[in-house]
């Protein structure tokens, strides 16, 4: 019962106006003071011992790149096997469909690979999704209910317009689906896990028909013609298509019971190792109900808020609710409230922002203000 | 196909360590955990990636398991090379039988094929129980320009300080003409840090000669040093400014802790071009409660800290319950201190479990007596019981050790 | 003097004619029976201690990227520097130039990477030179002669076309250039010695005026202006920019002094591991004047030819002046003569081929006889 | 943060191999090079590998040098990794004291903490001077199946052969009943391969016992085994089929580099599916001259053939000179061989010079009587004089080595 990971760098849905995202890949999200969002994916194959895993990235994957180095953080620095780069004109052949337009298009570009992989069963992961995956007991499960397609899916609130909504029967096998919903809704996680040849077979049969989208082709079109069951994710679970879900997505860190569904102790979530130092608390530092990352030296207040490596806090600088990424530095008496600091953000002494709670200011990369 | 190496090193990561008590009992010392995320040993294996040097020997033979698995493959100190890399050298047996080694030059004796491996020009010598960041390879274009057989880092202490040291009196250009260990009338300040680059070629010779004298201590200090400079050996201070610490007692070892909270002392951590890298587990970040007080103090990944931390190290992983107060003290990885414990110039080993309301430890001025001051140590696993006191300069056993 | 390395995967300037390289980087040319072109300079940097090198691609890179997989056979999975991938749509701007156009173009997408590189001089290289230079001593002569630009060259035979004919006056300045030639010539190995502030200022100026073509800017109109030296390079080298060219490099393996100053025993040549097994000579067979990589089983006859890893070559079976791929298998009494194998060659029983000695049959990859 | 590794490997490096002579004078057993490209321990290493084990503990007191920079950080075999990986595991000290290892079980037992660390479920014991490809994995599911505390990997011999093995003597469902160490008539021809893999909880426990037995040998085949027996521990037969071949002798070592010449024999050694890894230098590829003739041989890179090889594995960077004959031999790692010599069922360990004219061996129809004939062995670095003649069964000692 061996696996192989095809995981998508970017979720092919995303929200234009997601100004996070424009310049990296969804997967290259900066999540919880020390995590890129496919950490939590690919950390979730390896913990299921997958070793043989497929990357297929559309544009801007540099940081993402930066950020997998060799593999070596991942364990996945192996001879055979270990992660393995599709990009944008490594293998493409001229006849062959554009990676860029869908996930139906990308995979069809990569049918050798698939051919070539050595595991049995196949699961499409999406390096956007937040969640602690147990993939062992999914393949199981897959394997045990006799499904063609088993697809992941954790009772979420508000899923947003962009994802799927699912139903099923008391077997468990899918009877609805619907696109996004609001409240609280069985919202399926992007993944899919199915045997090998049957993906070969949907592949073949989409490049005769000349399908695109993967979602509408593999999960509409079949439902009720083949067996397609729901695996129920109990932990946590979040989709940053939207810089608002991104914010929430942050913010539910806080709540120790997400962070110990997110981070259980038997499987740790693998990040890049940047041997940063301890954080430093300085004398008029006053931080409650937040989480840090090491690296930090902080001498002001902080509330409520995500801090990522190598911020700097001055003194008197005020920052709640916020997610500060990466070396943001916060100037003496700055007063930050509801907004997020991509990475390398300086903030000037005495600056006041604030941004709504719904919707916080973002200011991008390296922004002076 | 092995391409020669300009210098390599070798660690003396020395011997049990016994004046550090219940943190060596069961760990060797050069693996004891220091600043937050660190061993002690990550000091000299990063000065060694800094300073371009990527072949490492660590000559061990105590409690090696620990150290062992914590350097691994050598890869958090970028040392997993193809050619070179760290290697850990325990003493072996050939067809003639095996020795332990007698002393800090028999280790390097017994490893001259290791070395001999690598063709080096010449071998640094270090020891693994030192916190400082220095340049080897600055020591070495220095040690080549002198056209010395040998050369010492050295580092400037107060006359008075220099009676604890080996004290080296050099001439104006740095050559020495006589060593004092540990000098009653100190005539110099230049103490040896037991940081030396050898002329291999020359260290080759002394160290085979030491071997054949069966009255030796075969110790680089007593014997190797002497011996060259007898010889008429051109051996030259190479002197080193920064912070400097030997850890090799409870005092210093907190001490050095202490030094890091203070943002006077020149040790730069932070600088992101001399990093020290250290071997991580993949741990949460750190989470800080709702009624918290943190003053000057460091805290690490996957600490979970509800009380309140006055001028103290928590290494990751460490709970701290509500109510706690921690002072003036070092609480190493995977601590767990439950609800309304008072710490106070202690050191917490890892994986010890401290229960609610223990009391460890004691503020100076709590004192009657400065005899009765003294730092309290809590030994690795070791558990301390709801309530318990443990006193001032107090040692508790690691679980599975014996006190004392 | 601390150094970085850029190599070009792609020489940017080869025949449309070359089948070898229509589907893989002109760096991925398998050469001297175990080899990859880029071995040589890849190893040529290694060699001289430099960890630092940034890799730019074209199209077809796949291959390439197999072949490098983690960079730990050339010991460059560092966690700083190694080597740093930088394929398109990796880190383009919208408004950045396309890197498929030129190396001039190339290199000005990546003017980030080389303000923040750490060493002080930078050697450009190319991925498809078959040499090893000893870039330390080209180094030291760039340093101590107070040049600008530093260009090795060697004296070669019949450099083609497309490759830049040099020459010098008695200082070692550069005085005249011209393209291709017949007969021995002193000429240019495609690679640059230069201070990294030299090569930022020479790219805004390219930026600033629209330059498109390295050689043409960087020699030609700077000749006379800068002071550009030459480094020569006594041992062998060859560039495979056509078949022919490609075909005679391989056979110049033949000679041992050729082979000799290729693989001098100081600075050897890494390439990728493959765990093959040695190889087998069978009761029948007769080889001769030829070079086997490891992996091999032969039971005919083999003359002046180069065998790549895991060649069959059946009893009875005759070649001659040939290259034959990994994978290639020749079957019983099959005579093949001036004949290249691309990989995974079938040729049946029988069978028999003959190219010219000037421009060999050539057999693309995968191709049954 | 550790996780769990189901079952972690030991791998029984052993002592000094003295029927190995002159190879094992300056060389730990296991680092003996073999079949063209490897060396013994690649074998166990792979099968490791390609049966998912990555957590390997190599046990060694001898010589370890060469072996240490062999394995290096593990990366040749995949086992260059961030948790678990191929670890040299030598005696150690503790507060305590040190001891060297007293025999296989007691080497195990002072490793127990290295094996706790991965809180193991199963335990696999291997040695590292056989070869053959086998899958653990395999194994360990058919202990699983069978509930076994000990499961032990047997091969069918003649009933001849049986004699000069362990036997194990089982039920008709493989669960043994009986020991027998050589017998004179055996009962049955399942002989131990030395492969065992143990329920980690029950080998521990018996381990303990053993090493509170000072009257122990401490030994797996003496001590372990029997007592498990006795106290009625479920012990299975794990039938094997397959090449396998103990390389403890210079006759066995020879014909079992020979035994790769022949496409009958099973090992499979080119099989992509179970590939053996092993270090690699940096070597062109093979040349071979104008004038030679090179039947049933194996070759490998960097060698430059110019003269004739009948039958025979050159290891790689081997130079054969014009004129040369060269039948039935094992020529080691960068051994160099003039011109016009004659070498004949003899084996030349590594870096060897073999001078022009020199003769060395005999074919056994040359010999007189079959007494006069056995395998000429050339030690590693040993210089054979031009025209020198090394007759058939000598022996030269490496360089630097002692004569026998």
């Amino acid at each position: 019962m061996k696996a192989f990971g095809i995981i998508f760098s970017d979720s092919y849905s995303t929200d234009d106006r997601h100004e996070l995202i424009r310049h990296r890949s969804a997967s290259a999200l900066p999540v919880a003071c020390r995590y890129r969002a496919i950490d939590f994916t690919l950390s979730g194959l390896v913990n299921a011992d997958v070793r043989e895993i497929y990357l297929l990235t559309k544009r801007y994957y540099g940081t993402l790149l930066d950020h997998l180095g060799n593999g070596k953080d991942w364990d996945l620095d192996r001879k055979s096997g270990g992660i393995k780069l599709l990009t944008p004109y490594s293998h493409l052949d001229a006849a062959a469909p554009d990676m860029m337009s869908g996930k139906l298009d990308a995979l069809r570009t990569i049918i050798p690979f698939i051919k070539e992989a050595k595991g049995d069963y196949v699961i499409l992961g999406q390096g956007n999704l937040i969640a602690n995956l147990d993939f062992n007991a999914v393949l199981k499960q897959h394997v045990e209910s006799g499904a063609d397609l088993t697809i992941p899916y954790a009772y979420m609130e508000d899923p947003g317009e962009r994802s799927l909504v699912v139903s099923f029967d008391k077997e468990g096998v899918l009877t609805d689906v619907k696109l996004g919903g609001s409240g609280k809704q069985d919202t399926a996680l992007n993944c899919y896990v199915m045997h090998k040849d049957f993906l070969l077979a949907f592949l073949a049969q989409a490049n005769l028909y000349d399908w695109h989208d993967l979602n509408r082709n593999l999960i509409v079109r079949y439902m009720g013609r083949i067996r397609i069951c729901g695996y129920r994710h109990e932990g946590y679970a979040a989709i940053c298509n939207t810089v608002p879900q991104y914010f929430r997505a942050n913010m539910d860190m806080l709540d120790a019971k997400a962070r110990d569904e997110l981070f259980p102790e038997d499987r740790p979530v693998l990040t890049r190792v940047q041997d940063t130092v301890p954080t430093f608390y300085r004398f008029d530092a006053q931080v409650t109900d937040s989480l840090l990352a090491d690296g930090c030296d902080v001498d002001g207040t902080v509330k409520g808020s995500l801090i990522f490596r190598n911020v700097t806090i001055e003194e008197g600088a005020v920052v709640e609710n916020c997610v500060l990424m990466q070396n943001t530095h916060i100037g003496q008496g700055a007063v930050l409230k509801n907004v997020i600091c991509d990475k390398n953000v300086t903030v000037g002494a005495g600056v006041t922002l604030a941004g709504s709670e719904k919707y916080p200011y973002v200011l991008t990369k390296g922004t002076e203000v | 196909m092995l391409r020669k190496k300009e210098m390599v090193a070798m660690l003396l990561a020395g011997g049990q360590g016994s004046r550090l008590y219940v943190l060596t009992q069961q760990t060797a010392k050069p693996a004891i955990p220091f600043g937050g995320k660190y061993r002690i040993i990550d000091f000299p294996l990063s000065n060694c990636t800094n300073s371009g040097i990527d072949t490492v020997g660590v000559l061990t033979q105590y409690q090696p398991l620990e150290l062992n698995t914590y350097i691994g493959n050598g890869q958090p100190w970028d040392l997993d090379r193809m050619h070179g890399g760290v290697h850990i050298l325990p003493p072996y047996a050939t067809a003639q039988g095996g020795d332990w080694y007698k002393g800090t030059a028999n280790a390097i004796y017994q490893n001259i094929n290791f070395i001999e491996q690598y063709e080096p020009e010449y071998v640094l010598v270090l020891s693994g129980d030192h916190i400082y960041k220095m340049n080897y390879n600055q020591m070495l274009e220095f040690h080549k320009k002198k056209g010395a057989a040998a050369t010492i880092a050295s580092l400037g202490v107060s006359l008075e300080e220099a009676s604890r040291f080996g004290i080296m009196n050099a001439d104006a250009d740095g050559v020495i003409y006589e060593f004092e260990e540990k000098p009653a009338h100190p005539k110099s300040t230049n103490a040896s840090m037991g940081i030396y680059i050898f002329t291999w070629e020359k260290l080759k010779k002394y160290l085979t000669e030491d071997e054949a004298d069966p009255a030796s201590d075969n110790d680089f200090g007593k014997n190797i040093l002497p011996a060259m400079l007898a010889a008429g050996e051109k051996m030259v201070v190479y002197p080193f400014e920064g912070y400097w610490k030997d850890v090799g007692t409870i005092e210093s070892f907190w001490e050095a802790n202490m030094d890091l909270l203070n943002p006077k002392i020149p040790l730069g951590l932070s600088d992101p071009n001399w990093k020290i890298y250290a071997r991580h587990g993949a741990l949460q970040p750190q989470s800080i409660g709702s009624d918290t007080r943190i003053v000057e103090s460091m805290i690490s990944e996957g600490c979970r800290v509800e009380g309140d931390l006055w001028y103290s190290v928590l290494f990751s992983g460490v709970t701290l319950g509500k109510g706690s107060k921690v002072n003036s003290s070092v609480v190493m990885h995977n601590v767990k201190i439950g609800k309304n414990c008072s710490i106070r110039y202690a050191i917490i080993a890892d994986d010890a479990v401290i229960e609610d309301g223990a009391v460890i430890g004691k503020s100076p001025e709590d004192c009657v007596s400065p005899d009765e001051w003294g730092i309290a140590v809590i030994g690795q696993g070791a558990v301390v019981k709801a309530g318990q006191v443990v006193g001032p300069k107090e040692m508790i056993a690691p679980r599975g050790g014996d006190n004392k």
